[in-house]
């Protein structure tokens, strides 16, 4: 039953690509948002903080829409990006990486705001009494004891990344080898009668992989936890 | 090494206005709980930005508020010991206690040497590798005083330092600091409830109370103000001597002093001799005799006359008394003031045990 | 208090289908729920015990589906209406291509893709079956963008990310943006039938009068404007 | 261009009476969820935790299958509950509102289970010796000390119950007035070529909804902060 | 309100093993830092599951891990003040106050008079409404001991609770304690490293060193135990004299007293006439003197015979005297000590200051 054709390894290993490159590309930016969000107060807070909550609360495909529009060749961003970085996203695995990375967004953003704003400003302290500047406390101090909440950012991130087609489908069709993830192809089997079969292999593949990526963060986690207990 | 502080703010119902000075050396910090002595710390640390302040350290501007200078504290190269611990708990025991060294420049940093003799000083080899959760409360308390004082800090800031710490440990502390602020001559802001360290280790003494100053000046002077109730209630009130030092006797672990007064004998003191050292006397340390009496086991004796008798609560008198120049406190139950007839212009002689002189300070340089 | 008659229609069907309702609505005071979603979901829904009255489907097959199941009214069941395939091009693109056998398609693509739908949803199998008939599939098999429906195929091609696109006839009507090089002939592909069936749980007394309406001339009037085929003789 | 038709208007009410009693009703079940995963060690916990995230990392559209199957008129689930307790999920409302819970399931219980993470167990030691048993000491110290979590999961469960469509569609269809959401609404319009007009109008109504939802949500977070400043 | 404590447990690289009993009253917990102290009171709570224990109270098993009994921390009716504050930051001051009483079973609450009666004297009536998070770190101290008095405990856990009081207040807190021991006869276990408040208040001084019990049984005894480092190394190492209760002079707020070396006028102490006191008399404050000297302002002599001569460092002797029965410790400078010619069996005075006496608990029932 588990046998996989080439097509699906390719997608299942694409879908880890996919997610992995998201995650691990939009973490700066996340934890960026959520400093931003947590520490400073600034006129239009709600609108940047409704903004990164958008992917969330938009049914996927008007995010994939959105994206097509912006990210698209002839989108302004994706244009931009194509003309001066050499970037281009339309149906390239980098565009489902991208939908990837902004459906998850709010997640990490939130998971990671939320462990900023436990964050006790008075060990932040100690660390610039020491002499550590702002960002030497961010990097030494603020950011070790977010880690559960990044991790725990990470973890939604990635599951949502390996769950989503919507978006991606959307904004950079279905190209098997190229774009087609694992979700989208579970997704085209449950689109065909008598595909269920397949359609639950893959699912079962699926699942096993988020299992894979959930017992290793909580491994993670574990680690990080038992090294610091209280102050 | 001079320290200027003024300050004004408010925080909740509360509200801070005061200023003091202080030449160098240790300057202690005293007031009830509550009275914003932690504020003033967190202010010279940078930690609190008051509404109006200026805080200058050694004639550098750390804070001017009307000039909007505003150093920020990781500028300040500070060595703050907090009330409550604040170790980093991601952090093993041996890296709180580098953590100050890999942001102090180059040249500032503690050798090895250092770092191991202050390790033994304050007993946490055993800790270094552990994290600050499996620590008990004094464990965390002495780890964050050498964390403090590993930072090579230009102005020391310790808040409550020993509070609880054990007596022994204390002992062993105490000198370490005392040698910060003599020999390394780093200034010391110390908060303390403890008299006895306030004594040994100020030169300075600023009294606060409600956010206001109540007092401030070389400590001798504060603590024998018989106008601060906060000073005269208290069991331990007392005077301060000053008095040069005439010789050590190595064989009897004694040193011989000079005051106006006359001579005294008192455990070894760290001083040199000809240096000048400053002794607190409590008052109830002090006994009185018309006479000299002999075959006594006291090795000290003042000659002396009365100022003045006061009250001091709870069936005592407060005996101020005038030895050649030294002032000198004694705490007398009315009855032995009766019995003795104490009353102004009496000269008598006053008795000190050697042992009950607390260990003071070799302040010549902090005063 | 009036439940409505409840309709289950693919998503294509939606605009020409909302205004038929509406008309019956109107002149029948009926009340009438229509849900569009995929064929597939709908037929799995109505598997599962969903109270819908019709079924109009993209394709034959999940109509199939559930008549083997005996969950259709087989007495009911009609093919209402037919759609064309066609090839589009973005309004502002000077390409000109007729279809033909072995027509140059993927020269005409350039380095760009071929928009087309998941051979998993009709369009898509329909376009690989024409495209196949024609001999071109090969040429361009790799490089085809495969959409998830008909409309995001669309939304390629009017955005320019795909300079050709294969679609229906009546989508490419409603999108101004593109243009219509050329029509599929009916013979490359099976044809591009929309059956109609009552449920067979259906109970609800006035489902037959809409059924009636959907397949009558003043429906057909509307279908027809939204560019369907209305197939009159009950063929199957 | 905001003037509603009365189909929509009903999208938009159903919309927020899903997502309020999807969030409200699995709360409950999120927080014991969280609180399992944090406080206790069993055998077989990850593969608890793993079912959790599952309508995460699956396609929607598969556990709108999923949800089908269970609590369809014919699933096991869905038969039991309309025999024994009268509660019908199927192509019903309260069906979108299953899914709508299922699908924020896990984003609640990661927020929640962060927070619990965080909590200060000498600060429940504390009220243990004052007596407090241990449902007491839950109530009256960890569940405000978590707040910030639980409303964190909050408004990311509301957002993702507002947008979601995939497995709500699939389990119970699009029957405007009983279970098209604004969501499901925005999707059939994306689906028809020319109504980019009517899927914007919508969109622009959910993330109008959103905005309200967030910035309420911080409003409570800020009041809640004010007290607790530090220990 | 006996109490019996057995452990055995291992945390890291630290082995507690221990045992000790109490007749009731209240038992000090005295150690170096980091020899348990915390472990043991967290044991006693219920917040440590030891390996093996045994912990009764008032005949009431709370642990005993052979018979597999353990009862619940909220069952255990305890007030615990930790070594931190641990106030609950969520809620105001009054409510964290409140907080045992709502878990207090109906007829223990404490009443409202109480409830005001300790505020004022913690003096945190203008903190009731503020949050934890608002308060200096004294405040904070305060408020945690005002939670755990008035959570109406049948067993009270003090860890260090004075550690950042000022004297002053101290000195109003202290005898709520004792009230609580003798009237309210609450079994008390108390961590501290100040001497002083441990001769007050303890009945019975458990020491620990390395988790390992060193010395346990009346504090009077321990202390005076010369084989204890701990102690006699202490400035105030000292002695602790029993006595009867004479008569109170009123006029002259002092107490006259008997113990078996003679009579001792001390200050006014709040123990009936015929009472018994335990006094502790720190050897620093011994005066000895050969003959008896006339018109001296001390008030106590006692004739006293040296039993014994130990060197107690920094060049000083320890003197052991027995004054007809009562055992004393006196410090002297090893110069005065050859002055004086002292040896074993002579017989001499020791003098001692009234005002020098630490004001000692009344503790006739505590013993
Ligand atoms: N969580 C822990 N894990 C491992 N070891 C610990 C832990 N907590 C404390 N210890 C160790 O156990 C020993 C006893 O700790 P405890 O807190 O009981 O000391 P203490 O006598 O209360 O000291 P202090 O006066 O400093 O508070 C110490 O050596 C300490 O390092
Ligand atoms: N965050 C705060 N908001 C409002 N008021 C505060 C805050 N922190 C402290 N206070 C108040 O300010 C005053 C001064 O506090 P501060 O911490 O400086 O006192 P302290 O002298 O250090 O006392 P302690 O000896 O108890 O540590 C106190 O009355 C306290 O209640
Ligand atoms: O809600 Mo979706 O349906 O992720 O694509
Ligand atoms: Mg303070
Ligand atoms: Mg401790």
């Amino acid at each position: 039953m588990f046998h996989l054709s080439v097509e699906e390894w390719t997608a299942l290993a694409l879908s880890l690509r996919v997610a992995g490159v998201a995650v691990l590309a939009s973490l700066p930016f996340a934890v960026a948002a959520a400093w931003v969000l947590s520490r400073t107060r600034f006129v239009g807070q709600a609108i940047f903080d409704g903004a990164i909550h958008l992917p969330l609360t938009l049914p996927p495909v008007v995010t994939g829409y959105l994206l097509l529009l912006t990210f698209g060749r002839q989108g302004v961003a994706g244009h931009f990006l194509a003309e001066h970085l050499g970037i281009v996203f339309s149906f390239r695995w980098t565009g489902a990486a991208l939908a990837a990375a902004v459906m998850g967004f709010p997640l990490m953003v939130r998971s990671i705001r939320l462990s900023l704003d436990g964050v006790d400003t008075r060990l932040e302290e100690a660390a610039a009494t020491l002499g550590a500047r702002p960002l030497a406390v961010f990097v030494t101090v603020t950011l070790p004891l977010i880690g559960p909440g990044i991790l725990s950012g990470m973890v939604l991130g990635f599951a949502r990344a390996m769950g989503e087609f919507g978006a991606t489908i959307t904004f950079v069709s279905n190209i098997p080898g190229e774009t087609q993830t694992l979700a989208s192809a579970i997704y085209t089997y449950t689109q065909v009668p008598g595909a269920d079969a397949q359609a639950l292999r893959l699912t079962l593949v699926a699942i096993a992989v988020s299992m894979t990526a959930l017992i290793a963060s909580e491994w993670l986690a574990r680690l990080g936890r038992k090294r610091a207990v209280g102050t | 090494m001079s320290l200027e502080v003024g300050l004004r703010h408010r925080q909740g119902a509360f509200a801070l206005d005061l200023a003091f000075d202080s030449p160098g050396g240790l300057v202690a910090l005293f007031g009830p709980s509550g009275s914003g002595k932690t504020t003033v710390v967190r202010a010279i640390a940078g930690l609190l930005r008051a509404e109006q302040a200026r805080i200058v350290v050694d004639g550098q501007v750390l804070v001017d508020s009307a000039a909007r200078v505003f150093l920020p504290p990781h500028r300040r190269r500070i060595g703050y010991v907090f009330q409550e611990p604040r170790l980093l708990p991601h952090l093993s025991v041996r890296q709180n206690l580098d953590y100050g060294g890999w942001f102090a420049p180059r040249g500032a940093r503690v050798s090895a040497a250092e770092f191991a003799r202050l390790v033994e000083l304050l007993d946490i080899g055993p800790l270094l590798s552990r994290h600050p959760g499996r620590l008990s409360g004094g464990e965390r308390q002495r780890v964050a005083i050498g964390r403090a004082l590993l930072s090579s800090p230009q102005l020391l800031l310790m808040d409550e330092p020993l509070s609880q710490i054990d007596e022994n440990r204390k002992n062993e502390i105490l000198p370490y600091i005392e040698r910060m602020r003599d020999e390394v001559r780093v200034p010391i802001v110390y908060v303390s409830h403890a008299l006895d360290e306030v004594v040994r280790l100020a030169g300075r003494l600023v009294c606060i109370q409600d956010g206001r100053l109540l007092a401030c000046g070389p400590t001798g002077e504060v603590l024998t103000r018989t106008d601060l109730p906060m000073f005269a209630q208290r069991a331990d009130a007392g005077a301060v001597l000053e008095a040069r030092v005439l010789a050590h006797d190595e064989a009897y672990a004694l040193s011989r002093l000079a005051c106006a007064g006359g001579e005294l004998w008192v455990p070894r003191l760290p001083a040199p001799p000809g240096g000048t050292v400053r002794l607190w006397v409590r008052a109830q340390d002090v006994m009185l005799a018309l006479e000299l009496p002999q075959g006594i086991s006291a090795l000290n004796h003042l000659q002396g006359e009365v100022l003045a008798l006061g009250d001091s609560g709870l069936g005592t008198v407060m005996v101020r008394l005038d030895c050649g120049g030294t002032p000198l406190l004694a705490r007398v139950t009315r009855l032995s003031a009766e019995r003795l007839r104490l009353r102004v212009g009496l000269r008598l002689q006053a008795l000190i045990k050697s042992v009950s002189f607390p260990l003071a300070g070799a302040a010549a340089g902090a005063l | 208090e009036d439940k409505p008659v409840v309709v289950f229609a693919a998503a294509s069907l939606k605009e020409a289908l909302d205004e038929v309702g509406a008309q019956w609505q109107k002149e029948q005071h009926g009340q009438v729920a229509i849900s569009y979603a995929a064929s597939n979901t709908l037929a799995r829904q109505i598997e599962q015990g969903a109270p819908a009255d019709l079924f109009l489907s993209a394709n034959l097959e999940w109509l199939q589906y559930l008549s083997v199941r005996n969950l259709t009214r087989k007495d009911s069941e009609r093919n209402l209406l037919r759609n064309r395939l066609v090839l589009i091009a973005q309004k502002a693109s000077r390409l000109k291509l007729l279809i033909a056998p072995d027509f140059p398609l993927a020269k005409a693509l350039g380095d760009g893709r071929l928009a087309l739908c998941n051979p998993a949803v009709p369009a898509g199998i329909y376009g690989k079956q024409a495209l196949s008939a024609l001999n071109v599939w090969d040429s361009v098999s790799a490089r085809t963008a495969q959409a998830d429906n008909v409309r995001a195929a669309l939304l390629l091609v009017s955005r320019g990310e795909a300079p050709l696109g294969i679609v229906y006839s009546t989508d490419a009507a409603a999108d101004p943006a593109v243009r219509v090089l050329d029509t599929f002939p009916e013979d490359t592909h099976e044809p591009i039938v929309y059956p109609l069936a009552l449920t067979a749980a259906s109970t609800h007394p006035q489902a037959r009068s809409l059924y009636d309406y959907i397949v009558s001339a003043k429906a057909r009037a509307i279908f027809v404007k939204h560019g369907f085929t209305v197939i009159t003789d009950a063929a199957h």
